[in-house]
């Protein structure tokens, strides 16, 4: 059977398959469906340093091919989850990544800083692309200056172990941030977190969702998805992680096709628990039937 | 246990354009897991413009022929696929989910289970699982037009059934807060149905002290507590309607 | 009945709904399935100083809910349109308006300064985001200075007439590009374009497009698409036509109450030829049974 | 005239999962439009996961009983739910599209009519006008496996049929070039099938001076000449294949 272990800077997975963050809960919503220690990694629940109640209902719509959110970042902050489900989540086999979010540079920090000492944590993933977050009415991922940073300030909080950083697909060039947060220290870049958009019930005459803006999300972003880590790969040194929209094994193999070192599935988890497993089992079906040894052989190999 | 799992449709029934019934057991023959009324399922619709699953309430569990009962009504894309799928057809759920309704009353206890809509979906099955437990349960079900009251001879064959429509068609004229059952003293009333109806009905309660218990019907993307989509503002903060309801009691919830 | 009629940059249109241009030849094609004369405008290929040959096949993949396509400008040159089409197409009772883009801002001003005797043509689309149009690695459609040089020099090439300009919504801040050309002189502003995208073939590992990359249109992209109209209409006072994935009339008048005074159709027309009539319909209807006098009642009124 | 219709389906015949043959009549009972062999239809396809319209070949008209035939092969999305219609459902076609095969040859002309797989499909209609006007038409038709060969009786019924089979389960083992009849001298080819089997019938018609139709199979997205999307290189550039072809003589390609 192929090697399907890949290295996201420093950290070993088993194999290229995580779950994005916001889509996975705590894991523990999954465990009837799917063996969580078969994942590459899990990323969990978007955390902050402190509580948020996130945003009113509605906070969903369903689109073309896809759907709408502005939850909001609704989570207990960092130490309730240290103290309360950090010790239910933390013996998994598969590697457990925290995204973590802030409203500014130093709570981004902060909570980097006390998530550092636990152990079970192998790994972080910040959100510099949550419209919630603002900086000079622009959130960290759109700007080099405001994306550069965040990662400054957390890689000095979070040494040693991998900082991952989730990019924000809502700018003109992803691939000057991409390369803006590795000159900072940045052992990963994760790609593409939501784009922005809005519906409207045209009956009633307003805005689908509370916030009226929210971030769109599964198959329809997928080809500006693959488009963006293509052009990032080529564009930064340190290993990229491709997600948005991957409904099955075929779409993996083609964010890794474009440069993925390794997928991040999210929507997808809302329409078959199980789709996980399923990708798995694709890799090593595809591997088998094009005679891969290494899946690693294939990033950005088109 | 929660699971995934393809079934067979063994009948699909419709009513005019608006409504079907739909009889559906695992397809590969497995005992249907065990289920509580108020639960619901979520459904895997193939068809163009349809992403994400549609929850749908369990409105009948027949464990001895091992089929599971749904009460849909067409209100979009999704739905009208259900509604033209044809017997033989497979069709996968996510099932059980969510929190059911209280069954536990004190002996004897009076019990109002209030629907309006395709609302009255659940309370077939709770109002059979309620007499099984040896209470009475009545129904009070309303409906547009006559021709909306749906499954009314299942209904009447597991308890006492008052009717409203709007039109005045069948039973009383108006809304199910007109009807003058709502007069006498009930434990607890169970509702489903649109939400200015199930808000009117938890006024009631609020107003002559009776417990309530409502079903929401917020919009959904995973069913299992995962996304957080389907938030509902409880007095405990805002809580996943698809894990910590569907059912409330009107106690737990800030409406006005 | 209602009023549909509406002004855009003093161009007055029977009703709202225009063909999306590449979407549409030169109108001819669909003369079987609708009468051309009820559309509102038709909007016909982009057209260049230059003939042009377009890119190799293949330029077309199918993507969920959407279309990606690179077919790269194909066009005979704006002298062979006035020559030998615009005579077989200019006596329509609908307006005609010509797509123009350019290689660089001279071929721009110079097609429209060609363009602008004619007067069967009522305005200008000026595509200032075609992905093959080059301004120091960047196209002119992602810069605020790039669209505005644009705007500037065919302002001064076509005077008097109606100038809409096209944009991209492959930016950060498309609102910015918006108030660039606005201050340049545009009389409006059309998006969107398609979003850049991208889609490869896994089973043999190349990407489907000869370009690799190309531009994402259909359903997929109208939550995008709505969003940028809604923030373009509250950045300037110019009237903004919006489109982007409308499939039937419903998703017209969404844009419409994003703030769109009017709409394109585009990769609908390909799946059902005869969908711009059916719009129209729509829009009676809708305006009937809500109660509107006049459809400008509804524009960015959410 | 090109027009935009829904059909009923009279009939669905599969053969296994990988073909079917659809019989198809205009839902509100009009005549159907003229059609010529070597058109096409774009037909709408009611699935998750298919936008734009697949292109099929005109594989017979009887103008008698009114119907159109389709053979389709099970290739994806699209025609995987093609193969799922049952009789009586609807579905909408945009035709008739592109330009057909040359019927005009000199009197008592040999020709013969090469199709591998599913490309036989707008032979068969092809075949029955060639013979209406009076030639014999043959046909030399390929396939991977005896199973693969279709409507293999139908075409008996309108000219000699020669048969390839990949591995040999009938007729000459080998692809279609291997067959000894191309040995013989014909006036034309006409040619349906995977582009690397036209290819390499168009290097025999070129080595041998027989004239040569192929009928192309590019993407397409309109189908009306609008989008610019499904263009072949040719000796006048860039052309549409959904309205100069799909059939062109092989000297109009720019192959090897
Ligand atoms: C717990 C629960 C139990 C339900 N039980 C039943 C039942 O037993 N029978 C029944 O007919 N209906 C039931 N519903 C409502 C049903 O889920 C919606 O009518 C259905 O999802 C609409 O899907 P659609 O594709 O047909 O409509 P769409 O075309 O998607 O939209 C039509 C309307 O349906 C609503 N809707 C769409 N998607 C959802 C969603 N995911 N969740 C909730 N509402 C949505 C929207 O408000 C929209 O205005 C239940 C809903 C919930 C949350
Ligand atoms: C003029 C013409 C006539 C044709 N006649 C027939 C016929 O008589 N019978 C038949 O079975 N097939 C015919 N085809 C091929 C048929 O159109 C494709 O097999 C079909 O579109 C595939 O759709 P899908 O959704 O099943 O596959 P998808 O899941 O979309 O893709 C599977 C494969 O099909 C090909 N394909 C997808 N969409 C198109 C498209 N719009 N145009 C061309 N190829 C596409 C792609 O290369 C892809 O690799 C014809 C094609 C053309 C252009
Ligand atoms: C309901 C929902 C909640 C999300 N919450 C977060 C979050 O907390 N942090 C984050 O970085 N991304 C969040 N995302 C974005 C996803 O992780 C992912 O980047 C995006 O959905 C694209 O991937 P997909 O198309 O596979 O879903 C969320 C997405 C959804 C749909
Ligand atoms: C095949 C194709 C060709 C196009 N050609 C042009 C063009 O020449 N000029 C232009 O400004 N836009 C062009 N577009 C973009 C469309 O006009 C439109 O902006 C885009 O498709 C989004 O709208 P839609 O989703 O309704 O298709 C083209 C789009 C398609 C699909
Ligand atoms: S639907 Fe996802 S948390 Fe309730
Ligand atoms: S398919 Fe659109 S031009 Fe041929």
């Amino acid at each position: 059977m192929a090697n399907l272990s890949v290295n996201i800077g420093g950290l070993e997975l088993s194999n290229p398959v995580m779950t994005a963050s916001g889509t996975f809960g705590y894991g523990e919503e999954f465990t009837p469906f799917i063996d969580i220690d078969r994942l590459g990694a899990y990323i969990i629940k978007g955390t902050t340093l402190n509580p948020r109640q996130g945003n009113d209902y509605p906070r969903m719509v369903e689109t073309p091919a896809g759907m709408l959110n502005a939850v909001g970042l609704q989570n207990k902050g960092v130490d309730y989850f240290i103290e309360r489900i950090y010790p239910r989540i933390k013996d998994y086999k598969s590697r457990l990544i925290v995204n973590v979010s802030g409203a500014n540079v130093d709570d981004y920090a902060e909570t980097a800083r006390r998530l550092h000492p636990l152990d079970g944590i192998k790994a972080i993933e910040v959100n510099i692309s949550c419209p919630n977050v603002k900086e000079g009415g622009m959130a960290f991922g759109t700007t080099t200056n405001g994306a550069a940073s965040v990662t400054r300030a957390v890689r000095q909080a979070y040494p040693d172990k991998t900082l991952i950083v989730k990019l924000s697909p809502n700018v003109t060039s992803i691939a000057d941030i991409a390369r803006a947060v590795e000159a900072e220290g940045a052992d990963s870049v994760s790609l593409i977190n939501t784009l922005m958009g809005m519906s409207i019930d045209v009956e009633k005459r307003r805005p689908h969702l509370s916030t009226v803006t929210g971030g769109l999300s599964g198959p329809a972003v997928r080809p500006v998805a693959v488009r963006m880590v293509w052009q990032v790969a080529k564009a930064v040194k340190i290993p990229v992680i491709g997600l948005g929209g991957i409904m099955n094994g075929r779409d993996a193999i083609e964010f890794m096709l474009a440069g993925a070192r390794a997928v991040e599935i999210g929507t997808a988890n809302f329409v078959d628990p199980a789709v996980t497993m399923k990708v798995i089992d694709f890799m090593e079906d595809y591997c088998r039937r094009h005679g891969i040894n290494d899946i690693n052989e294939i990033v950005g190999c088109i | 246990m929660k699971q995934v799992k393809d079934f067979i449709i063994i009948d699909n029934c419709k009513s005019g354009d608006s409504y079907c019934r739909m009889v559906l057991s695992p397809a590969d023959g497995s005992r249907l897991p065990e289920m509580l009324p108020g639960q619901f399922v979520e459904v895997g619709v193939e068809t163009s413009g349809v992403l994400l699953r549609r929850p749908i309430s369990i409105n009948d569990v027949d464990y001895e022929a091992n089929t599971l009962t749904l009460l849909v009504r067409n209100a979009g894309r999704g739905t009208s696929a259900l509604m033209d799928m044809k017997s033989g057809d497979r069709i996968n759920l996510l099932l059980p989910l969510g929190k059911g309704f209280s069954t536990e009353a004190p002996q004897g206890a009076k019990l109002l289970l209030i629907g309006g809509g395709v609302g009255v979906a659940p309370l077939l099955y709770l109002g059979k699982v309620l007499k099984n437990e040896g209470f009475a349960p009545e129904f009070l079900l309303g409906a547009r037009t006559a021709a909306d009251l749906l499954s009314l001879d299942e209904f009447k064959s597991v308890g006492t059934v008052h009717v409203c429509t709007e039109d005045g068609s069948d039973g009383v004229k108006g809304f199910v807060t007109a009807h003058p059952c709502l007069s006498e003293a009930y434990h607890r009333y169970y509702c489903c149905g649109p939400a200015p109806m199930m808000k009117a009905v938890a006024a009631v309660a609020r107003r002559n002290g009776t417990d309530c218990e409502v079903s929401l019907e917020n919009m959904m993307a995973c069913g299992l507590g995962a996304c957080l989509c389907c938030v509902e503002k409880t007095v405990k903060g805002n809580v996943c309607v698809c894990t910590e309801g569907p059912v409330f009691n009107i106690n737990e919830l800030t409406w006005e």
